[in-house]
């Protein structure tokens, strides 16, 4: 009995003794200005955990390297730093997240959300804290229309990615019946809300059905190869993508198969595997930076400040808002506040690398150009905007 | 048999059972006499308690694993290279001597055998104080003080976890403890009621929140009786069916429940809006005679809101301990059989635990929803093990010992989000709820009467457990 | 010498007569599988009377009590009970509490205590079984509740004085030394105001002058005016205590009467001393 | 169209997945025999021995195409066996860490819970920092094609590498169980632990073993899953989840009531999963289990593995 109390403190003590050190060793201080100059920080929010972390991965990188970039140059009054928030891509979590960056006062602008659902539910709190946030991401439509001040988004909302995917499927690839299916999510049904209508008046026969994520799409699979489609487009992310690819495939499914930005990532084909993969089209409302031979200089930064990583689907887009945001901060100089930079940012007019950034009143970004990439020999290769591909 | 002239021990009265339950007794239970038998293994505690070679042994592994817990990440294409370069790496010889120490302390302090003496010897005064009326009365005064204070000392994102994971998590603990703590039954569903909760605060405030609506709209505070009632009766409409089950099927129908419940707020989309959940549930605002107030964005009204319920949901289940109530669920808990011989309506008093302890689930429900925004994946299994677990390391049928595991545990959540990266926090939770097992059963602050419990079982004798006390009336 | 138990009782001595029926069990059958614990077991028992029912090991003693209190369910049979000016109602098909309920309570053969409450919390339950304070009585602290509340402490405490426990009031069950858990068992028991109190081998394990004790305790109760039905192995104080004996052997009734009669009896002689204790018969299913 | 025509196809998938569930299933069983504690790490122990599998089989897979023949039996093999050892030992770990201590100290029967569930917390996270928190695949290591026809049901490769290895276990363990030494022993104990020790039997050994055997198994499922679904830090609750209650449906404690119960269980969803809507697949698996525990609490086959076999 004494033995077994000592024990237990003794573990207890051994237990904050190892966290402290680990505390320690990862480091991580953050003691703020460096230098000399004041330091300024940018929040980054999104899933850098979870199932689907990679796409915050990619937006979070594309963030750093623009920061890296913009404190190379060194013509801001002061340094910038990264501010990381995980949400988990959890709207619950959202909160939480966005109050662990509103608390932090160092903080003047925010990248991110990057998911849709804890965008919602986090807005109204950066809203409330004058504290602006721009998306690479979030492309559920309703969410300028919520009445959020503080927010933008440097991509095309799922209205019009839906619409294009929709006509790409049936025009040019002339699909005449479509399996339409969402994962449920907010994201997933806006998108899959946007391509029916399109479809429909393009002529094709649509069959919507909803499947909350999950591992096994066999039966689903039987179901859908029992509609015979000649086209399927899924609205949803890359891991459960993967699962339906592998699991229509087993099942003999030849047709046409389609998702959208969700799933518009490499990891699609590593999951889905190389063979299941090939021919499968991926709509996206973002241009891909490594085809691109006018981003050949963002993806040698970007590899540089990411050891070697390979920017991602977001990572363009959260790079440009990184310098939009990091261009207003050098127009309102050394005394920006949240509200100064938050009110400056509605007349932003920045030739980005994705497109220019300018906005709506509510945040929308004027001009988008969705694309159309396509896996070949286990690559995404970018077959081009859906401005040239569709015709009539 | 126990005949005349054989010593009786409480081991042989649980051998010859008078034949009601057919079934054999629980399992653990029953090797009791074997461990005593047989030698030391090594396992983590007898280690501990073994050789001192063994004893170095355990705690060197123990700092290994530490080491790869805090070590750099592996990934898919390279499994092994996260655990290589925790074990290989210079950082290794820090844990090892952190072990190695640890050891040393052990050794020390078991041979000297003094730190718990003094230890027990000082605290000894502190806790017979703490048993007194006043000083209890004290000590929850203090407690209060704290609480109260709290939110005025720490950061917003602090504050809204103490009110969404921390206060929240609080009153679904106090409302379990009753499920578990007194009345002794196993629920793995627990947050279906909170769902059931929360979902009916969205059907009832807001027209666009869900597809599926009220009529008339109506303050949150409206609904908390409102939600009170649904959820109770839901728990008497699962209760009703179920309650026969022996413990641990109850504990799976239970669990069945609570995914069935949270598999349809994610899909019946039509009714629920789905897993894209329900957004624009109005604060609760107070608009009687001339005070008007409106809960908004801000944590810290929210949370002595929650905070007054607490203290209201503490108080009144400490009533209901202390009455006839109280103490019919604890005879069913540690002897079921002997309860209902004794008069007491097993069933109906197992269905009334469940009632209230569902109504508690529902009332957090209402004030979770009302913080503007909740989603299916609120009410996961996760959530209803996360509760369960609250309550367990707290100490089982102790109302502050729950508040109190909720604020550890989830503090411990909160306090981790910075200190280590955000997806590995679970690998400390997981670790500190096995050392707390292993090394303290029955809580941070148990309840006297669970202690007992705990120290009979540990001797052997007939335990109250919401897996084993629960008889089988098939017969 | 009864006062202290006379309560809101109900057992009222003088207003019923000595030969009335409390408790009328007949062609009593319960199988288990294909084991017959019980074979057509019928008795009766008169108000107030002390009733012993005595046999071997495994002869369907337990089985008995597990059918009157509504813990089996016997495939024939009926048991009639009659409360003190009450009609009499069928037991069978019973929930135990409900059997409770109506004024019979039982004792475990193995000690069934609420181990770690208080001597005090034991009887309480058992008191407490006839109150009416509900959850918001008790959170309110409604004045009936508070009545209640006084009540049971007062009717508990007097319980324990009455079976000598008064100075264990405020000590844990399991802490009690055996003879004590055996007599707290029976506060509890009493607390429930029963008519008919079911021992089942309350002297199983006691010493010598534990068992003094109890036989002058049974006889209190049965002052008191409450009917006992007691299973017992130890013939000493079943002779001493017993107004009637029923044996039993292999789950049927092989002699009745009063102590002295079926200390005669051939069949019971030949059913003890011939297997003497030791050869005991197995124990059925029902019984172990 | 519609489920008559699909009725042989969904009962091809749902025999694969139920033998799946089968196999995880009889992990909960045997535990639950001796113990009489629900092994709520069990799941863990499944999802390492899936990455065990598909590490030593990815290690093994030559460079280039799908292979085929004698070198596709040779990795499915590789990958059985090293998934079995790795979740044989991942069980092992698990009873010596998160069961032992707490037997010898003579925990409540609710400790063993909870210290599995924080085990199970622990070894999934730990896992997804280990092996990274994406979905991992398996590359094929066969060439799945359409081997025969069942009426109108197309049987793969795949189906048939599914069942056919988890048909071969259960046979296994039901021999081992019904008549070896061990079984033997694991029935003793199964039956009465006590009695068992008096025999000679040393239960703690038997306890263990019996951890150990459940591991292969969940392992070896584990591994075979992968094969259709991909591997990831948190795989193992789903199926867990279901395994448990094929096993309860069954009667927790029988062998083959566990096997009964995943089959059914299997099918039972993939009939509902295409008549509803896949996204109701679980809610059907579970309305099941409270349904069937709340008319026969004992499961189908009821019995326990004392009795069973």
């Amino acid at each position: 009995m004494a033995r077994r109390h000592v024990t237990g403190m003794a573990v207890a003590v051994l237990a904050v003794a190892v966290t402290a050190a680990a505390c320690g060793s990862s480091g991580g201080g953050s003691s703020s200005s460096s230098g000399g100059k004041k330091s300024v920080e940018i929040g980054f929010q999104g899933p850098l955990s979870g199932d689907n972390q990679q796409l915050g991965i990619n937006a979070v990188d594309g963030v750093k390297t623009a920061i890296a970039e913009a404190n190379k140059k060194g013509d801001l009054p002061f340094t910038l730093k990264l501010a990381q928030s995980d949400d988990q891509g959890d709207p619950n979590v959202g909160p939480t997240a966005a109050r662990q960056l509103i608390d932090n006062s160092a903080v003047l602008a925010v990248v991110g959300p990057v998911f849709s659902g804890a965008t919602k539910a986090s807005e109204p709190l950066f809203s409330k804290a004058n504290l602006l946030s721009v998306s690479p991401s979030a492309t559920n439509p309703a969410l300028t229309t919520l009445g959020f001040t503080t927010f933008f988004r440097d991509i095309a909302p799922d209205t019009v990615q839906g619409a294009a995917a929709a006509d790409y499927v049936v025009k040019t690839l002339k699909a005449k019946k479509v399996f339409s299916l969402d994962d449920a999510s907010e994201y997933g049904t806006g998108l899959s809300g946007a391509f029916e209508p399109e479809a429909k008046k393009d002529g094709a026969t649509i069959t919507h059905d909803s499947v909350n994520p999950t591992k096994d799409y066999t039966s689903e699979a039987t179901k859908i190869i029992a509609d015979k489609p000649d086209a399927v487009y899924y609205s949803g992310y890359y891991a459960e993508f993967a699962l339906l690819t592998k699991a229509l495939k087993t099942k003999g499914y030849k047709g046409i198969l389609a998702s959208g930005d969700g799933s518009n990532d490499d990891q699609f084909i590593k999951q889905a595997g190389v063979a299941n993969a090939n021919g499968v089209y991926l709509t996206c409302p973002c241009g891909d930076a490594n085809s691109d031979p006018k981003a050949a200089a963002f993806v040698k930064s970007f590899e540089a400040t990411n050891a070697g990583a390979k920017p991602g689907t977001y990572s363009g887009e959260a790079y440009d808002a990184t310098n939009a945001i990091v261009t207003v901060l050098k127009q309102v100089g050394a005394g920006a506040t949240r509200k100064s930079v938050a009110t400056a940012f509605k007349s932003v007019d920045y030739v980005g690398l994705t497109k220019t950034l300018k906005f709506s009143p509510t945040g929308e970004v004027a001009g988008s150009n969705v694309f159309i990439y396509q896996v070949k020999n286990g690559e995404r290769t970018v077959l081009g905007s859906t401005a040239v591909l569709v015709k009539g | 048999m126990t005949t005349s002239g054989t010593t009786p021990s409480p081991e042989g009265t649980e051998l010859t059972e008078p034949s009601v339950t057919p079934q054999r007794a629980p399992g653990p239970r029953r090797h009791r006499a074997v461990p005593a038998a047989t030698g030391p293994g090594p396992g983590l505690l007898e280690l501990l308690r073994s050789s001192p070679v063994h004893q170095l042994g355990a705690c060197l592994a123990v700092s290994v694993v530490l080491a790869v817990m805090t070590g750099p990440d592996g990934d898919s294409d390279h499994p092994f290279h996260g655990i290589a370069k925790s074990v290989l790496a210079p950082r290794i010889f820090i844990f090892l001597a952190i072990g190695l120490a640890f050891w040393a302390l052990v050794q020390v302090s078991s041979r000297l055998g003094a730190v718990k003496q003094v230890a027990g010897e000082r605290l000894a005064p502190v806790g017979r104080v703490l048993e007194t009326r006043p000083g209890r009365l004290g000590g929850n005064a203090t407690l209060l003080a704290v609480a109260i204070l709290a939110p005025q000392l720490v950061s917003s994102a602090a504050q809204q976890s103490l009110v969404n994971d921390i206060g929240i998590y609080a009153l679904l603990a106090l409302g379990l403890n009753v499920v578990v703590g007194y009345a002794g039954l196993l629920d793995l569903g627990y947050i279906a009621f909170f769902a059931i909760g929360a979902y009916v605060t969205g059907y009832f405030t807001t027209k666009t929140g869900m597809p599926w609506h009220s009529p008339v709209v109506f303050n949150p505070f409206f609904v908390l009786p409102i939600a009170l009632l649904v959820a109770a009766l839901a728990g008497v409409i699962l209760g009703g069916p179920t309650l026969r089950l022996r413990g641990d099927y109850l504990a799976i129908v239970t669990l069945g429940f609570g995914e069935i419940v949270q598999l349809l707020a994610n899909n019946a989309q039509g009714i629920t809006n789905g897993p894209r959940g329900v957004f624009g549930v109005p604060n609760p605002s107070v608009n009687v005679g001339p005070v008007h107030y409106q809960w908004s964005l801000d944590p810290k009204p929210y949370y002595y809101l929650l905070l007054g319920f607490i203290v209201l949901v503490i108080f009144a289940f400490g009533r209901i301990e202390r009455s006839r109530i109280g103490r019919a669920w604890a005879a069913i808990r540690e002897d079921e059989i002997a309860a209902e011989a004794s008069g007491v309506p097993t069933l109906r008093l197992k269905l009334l635990a469940f009632a209230i302890g569902a109504s508690v689930s529902g009332f957090a429900g209402v004030l979770y929803a009302s913080e503007q925004f909740f989603s299916p994946q609120s009410f996961s299994f996760q959530a209803s093990i996360l509760v369960l677990v609250v309550v367990i390391f707290g100490g089982m049928g102790s109302r502050i010992g729950v508040v109190v595991g909720a604020v550890v545990l989830q503090g411990l959540a909160f306090y981790l989000r910075d200190k280590v990266p955000p997806a590995d926090r679970y690998i400390y939770f997981g670790a500190v709820v096995i050392a707390m097992m292993i090394f303290r059963p029955q809580g941070l602050v148990p309840s006297r009467r669970r202690r007992r419990e705990i120290q009979l079982a540990e001797a052997g004798i007939h335990g109250a457990d919401p897996l084993g006390a629960a008889p089988d009336h098939a017969a | 010498m009864t006062t202290t138990l006379d309560g809101p009782s109900p057992a009222d001595p003088a207003g019923s007569a000595p030969d009335d029926i409390t408790l009328h069990v007949s062609d009593l059958t319960l199988r288990f599988g294909g084991v017959t614990s019980l074979d057509g077991v019928s008795l009766r028992q008169r108000r107030g009377e002390i009733l012993a029912v005595i046999g071997p090991n495994g002869a369907g003693k337990t089985s008995l009590f597990n059918c009157l209190t509504g813990a089996y369910r016997p495939q024939e049979g009926t048991v009639r009970y009659t409360g003190v000016g009450r009609k009499p109602v069928e037991l069978l098909g019973r929930k135990p509490h409900v059997v409770t309920g109506l004024g019979i309570a039982r004792t475990f053969q193995n000690i069934r205590l609420f181990p770690a409450l208080t001597a005090l919390e034991n009887v309480q339950v058992g008191v407490e079984v006839r109150h009416k304070t509900g959850p918001f009585g008790a959170i309110l602290g409604l004045p009936r509740a508070r009545r209640e509340e006084r009540e049971s402490v007062a009717r508990s405490v007097e319980l324990l004085d009455f079976v000598g426990l008064r100075h264990r009031v405020d000590d844990i069950a399991s802490s009690l030394p055996y003879g004590e858990q055996r007599r707290l068992e029976i506060a509890r028991a009493l607390g429930t105001n029963p008519s008919l109190l079911l021992l089942d081998e309350p002297a199983a394990g006691t010493n010598p002058a534990e068992k003094l004790d109890l036989t002058a305790l049974i006889r209190r109760i049965a002052g008191t005016g409450i009917s006992v039905l007691l299973i017992e192995h130890d013939m000493r104080l079943v002779m001493s205590v017993a107004s009637s004996v029923v044996v039993l052997n292999f789950g049927r009734v092989i002699a009745s009467g009063t102590p002295a009669e079926v200390q005669r009896d051939p069949a019971v002689i030949e059913a003890y001393l011939g297997s003497d204790g030791a050869a005991i018969p197995k124990p059925t299913e029902g019984e172990s | 169209m519609g489920f008559v025509h699909q009725f042989w196809q969904l009962t091809v998938d749902g025999l694969e997945i139920g033998a799946l569930y089968a196999v995880i299933a009889l992990g909960y069983t045997l535990v639950y025999g001796v113990l009489q504690l629900i092994n709520f790490a069990h799941s863990e122990v499944f999802m390492l021995g899936a990455f065990g599998g598909l590490f030593a089989a990815r290690g093994l897979l030559p460079a280039g195409d799908t292979p085929g023949g004698l070198a596709s039996v040779g990795l499915v093999l590789a990958g059985l066996g090293v998934g079995a050892l790795a979740g044989g030992a991942a069980a092992f770990a698990l009873e010596r860490t998160a069961y032992r201590p707490l037997r010898r100290r003579g925990a409540p029967r609710l400790a063993y819970l909870i210290s599995a569930i924080g085990a199970s917390y622990f070894a999934f996270n730990l896992a997804g920092k280990e092996f990274g928190r994406q979905n991992v695949p398996l590359p094929p290591l066969f060439h799945n094609g359409v081997v025969f026809h069942i009426f109108s049901a197309q049987v793969t490769t795949q189906n048939l590498v599914t069942v056919g290895v988890a048909v071969l276990m259960l046979i296994l363990l039901d021999r081992l169980v019904s008549a070896t030494r061990l079984g033997q022993g694991i029935r003793a104990v199964a039956q009465d632990a006590d009695t068992a020790s008096l025999m000679g039997v040393n239960v703690e050994r038997i306890i263990v073993l019996t951890f150990i055997i459940g591991g292969l198994l969940a392992g070896a499922g584990g591994f075979l899953y992968t094969i259709t679904f991909n591997a990831s830090y948190n795989m193992g609750f789903v199926p867990g989840l279901k395994a448990f209650t094929a096993a309860v449906l069954g009667g927790i404690g029988n062998v083959r009531g566990a096997v009964v119960g995943g089959l059914v269980l299997g099918l039972v969803e993939s009939y509902g999963g295409y008549v509803i809507s896949a996204s109701y697949k679980d809610v059907i698996a579970f309305l099941v289990l409270v349904v069937i525990l709340m008319f026969r609490p004992s499961g189908l086959l009821g019995e326990r593995l004392g009795r069973a076999a």
